[in-house]
């Protein structure tokens, strides 16, 4: 997986797999929840820039780093949606959990 | 053209991926949209999935994916020999699930209803589960 | 890591790319380089080839593979239930074939050894003709 | 498949599928021969530009073109071979049967 760091701002940007599968989300929560620990990361930003395919195990890991980071008044990101992700989060009620910025729009805003 | 195939693999999580490039070449003959590849390929991943998790937990064992395209309908089966569903009409409510530890979003089932035609669930306890999926492929011109 | 997985579909051409793009999506996770991909491919398409025209004529019937992955060690095993082969030493001769009238070159046992490391026919007529290769992949660091 | 003919000069160019396997090979071989015929082609040209794979049975169809055209006093030439497709010509012996010709060099002579 593919990480981004702006340190002093708290943000974590995590470059999303080319397919976000069961195999790939216990990967990327295992690895993701380290680095968020360690660097007390405020922001979580999922790129899915790259991202072709995503099941129900990939809403499963964006669920639960949202409610993990809710705890300690964090938020989540989402950003870069393919139609077919777009989809995917439209059906699962993604969206109205996490919130989805289109890319230029979080790039000037945030800057990560 | 009809055309068929059965292939069984380790129940490793490896293999989610695997199933999906399968299913991918096996339907890629009858010209299907791109859509509908995601369709069956988010289908096919839910059930693997689920097979992995689920019917096998950690334990060691085979899942066998049948298909089998009849002019434009194409049908997939995915067959455990895992544990098995205590409560079939439960377990295909969306976001129940019995592994919340896991982060599972209890939306598997779910997810196979919206991208496929048809979905029926055989489960026997300690024997396994088998999910048989069709979806009738727009015919391209 | 250890996989296993056994693949059975229809004896028709259009298989003949079905079956390495099975071995293909099987293989990637081992991280092979692309002219091993590009070999195993290769040797994939004569023994399923060579099921569909030699195994089964234009008869219907079913070709198995069997695909391993112990450490860097692919085993390929392509089964068929055909007529079998007569004379097996004589059919792995280059430029042999039974099928000059089809524009066979008689090169497909040739190229199963080119790319293999390993190949190794068992036939009895009448009954079918498995053929298993393999092949060991490099390391990749 | 894709074909072109330069008519009057009796040459037709044939683009070869992605891949070339018996499959393919047996399309290609029942299009092609009725066009040879039909056109008294003298010049078959197999152009390899998107060819990534081929395996013995695009030889067998490689060498039957060539005898069939060189009864007639034509002749079969290949261009544009991918690295991997040069090896399966080297590796088969077809380099001796047929005349390899360089991209540009075939485009510059024959303009087809
Ligand atoms: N192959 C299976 N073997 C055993 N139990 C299963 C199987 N598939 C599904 N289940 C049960 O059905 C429940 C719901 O499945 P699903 O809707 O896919 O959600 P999730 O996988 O997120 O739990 C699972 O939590 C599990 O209890
Ligand atoms: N699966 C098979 N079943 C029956 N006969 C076979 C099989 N595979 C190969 N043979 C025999 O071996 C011969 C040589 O095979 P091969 O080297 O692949 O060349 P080709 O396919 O071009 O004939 C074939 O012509 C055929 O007689």
């Amino acid at each position: 997986m593919e990480y981004k760091f702006e340190m002093g701002q708290g943000k974590l940007r995590v470059v999303v797999p080319k397919e976000l599968d069961h195999h790939l989300a216990t990967q990327l929560k295992e690895e993701a929840d380290l680095l968020i620990e360690t660097y007390h990361v405020k922001t979580l930003i999922f790129d899915f820039t790259n991202t072709e395919f995503m099941d129900s195990s990939g809403i499963g890991v964006l669920i639960g780093r949202s409610r993990n980071l809710s705890f300690s008044g964090g938020q989540v990101v989402a950003t870069n949606l393919s139609p077919r992700v777009e989809q995917i989060f439209r059906i699962s009620g993604l969206q109205r959990l996490i919130t989805v910025v289109p890319s230029d729009q979080e790039n000037q805003k945030s800057e990560v | 053209m009809e055309n068929h195939m059965t292939v069984t693999f380790d129940a490793i999580s490896e293999n989610e991926a695997f199933a999906r490039m399968v299913v991918s070449a096996f339907m890629v003959g009858a010209n299907p949209t791109v859509g509908e590849m995601d369709d069956v390929k988010t289908a096919v991943s839910e059930a693997v999935t689920n097979a992995v998790i689920h019917g096998y937990d950690k334990k060691t064992g085979n899942v066998m994916m049948r298909c089998s395209m009849k002019e434009n309908l194409l049908t997939i089966c995915v067959q455990d020999f895992g544990k098995g569903i205590l409560d079939i009409k439960k377990a295909r409510e969306p976001f129940y699930t019995t592994k919340p530890e896991l982060e599972r979003s209890g939306m598997g089932f779910a997810f196979m209803e919206t991208f496929m035609d048809s979905v029926d669930v055989m489960s026997v306890l300690g024997v396994g589960t088998t999910v048989t999926m069709t979806k009738c492929l727009q015919d391209q011109v």
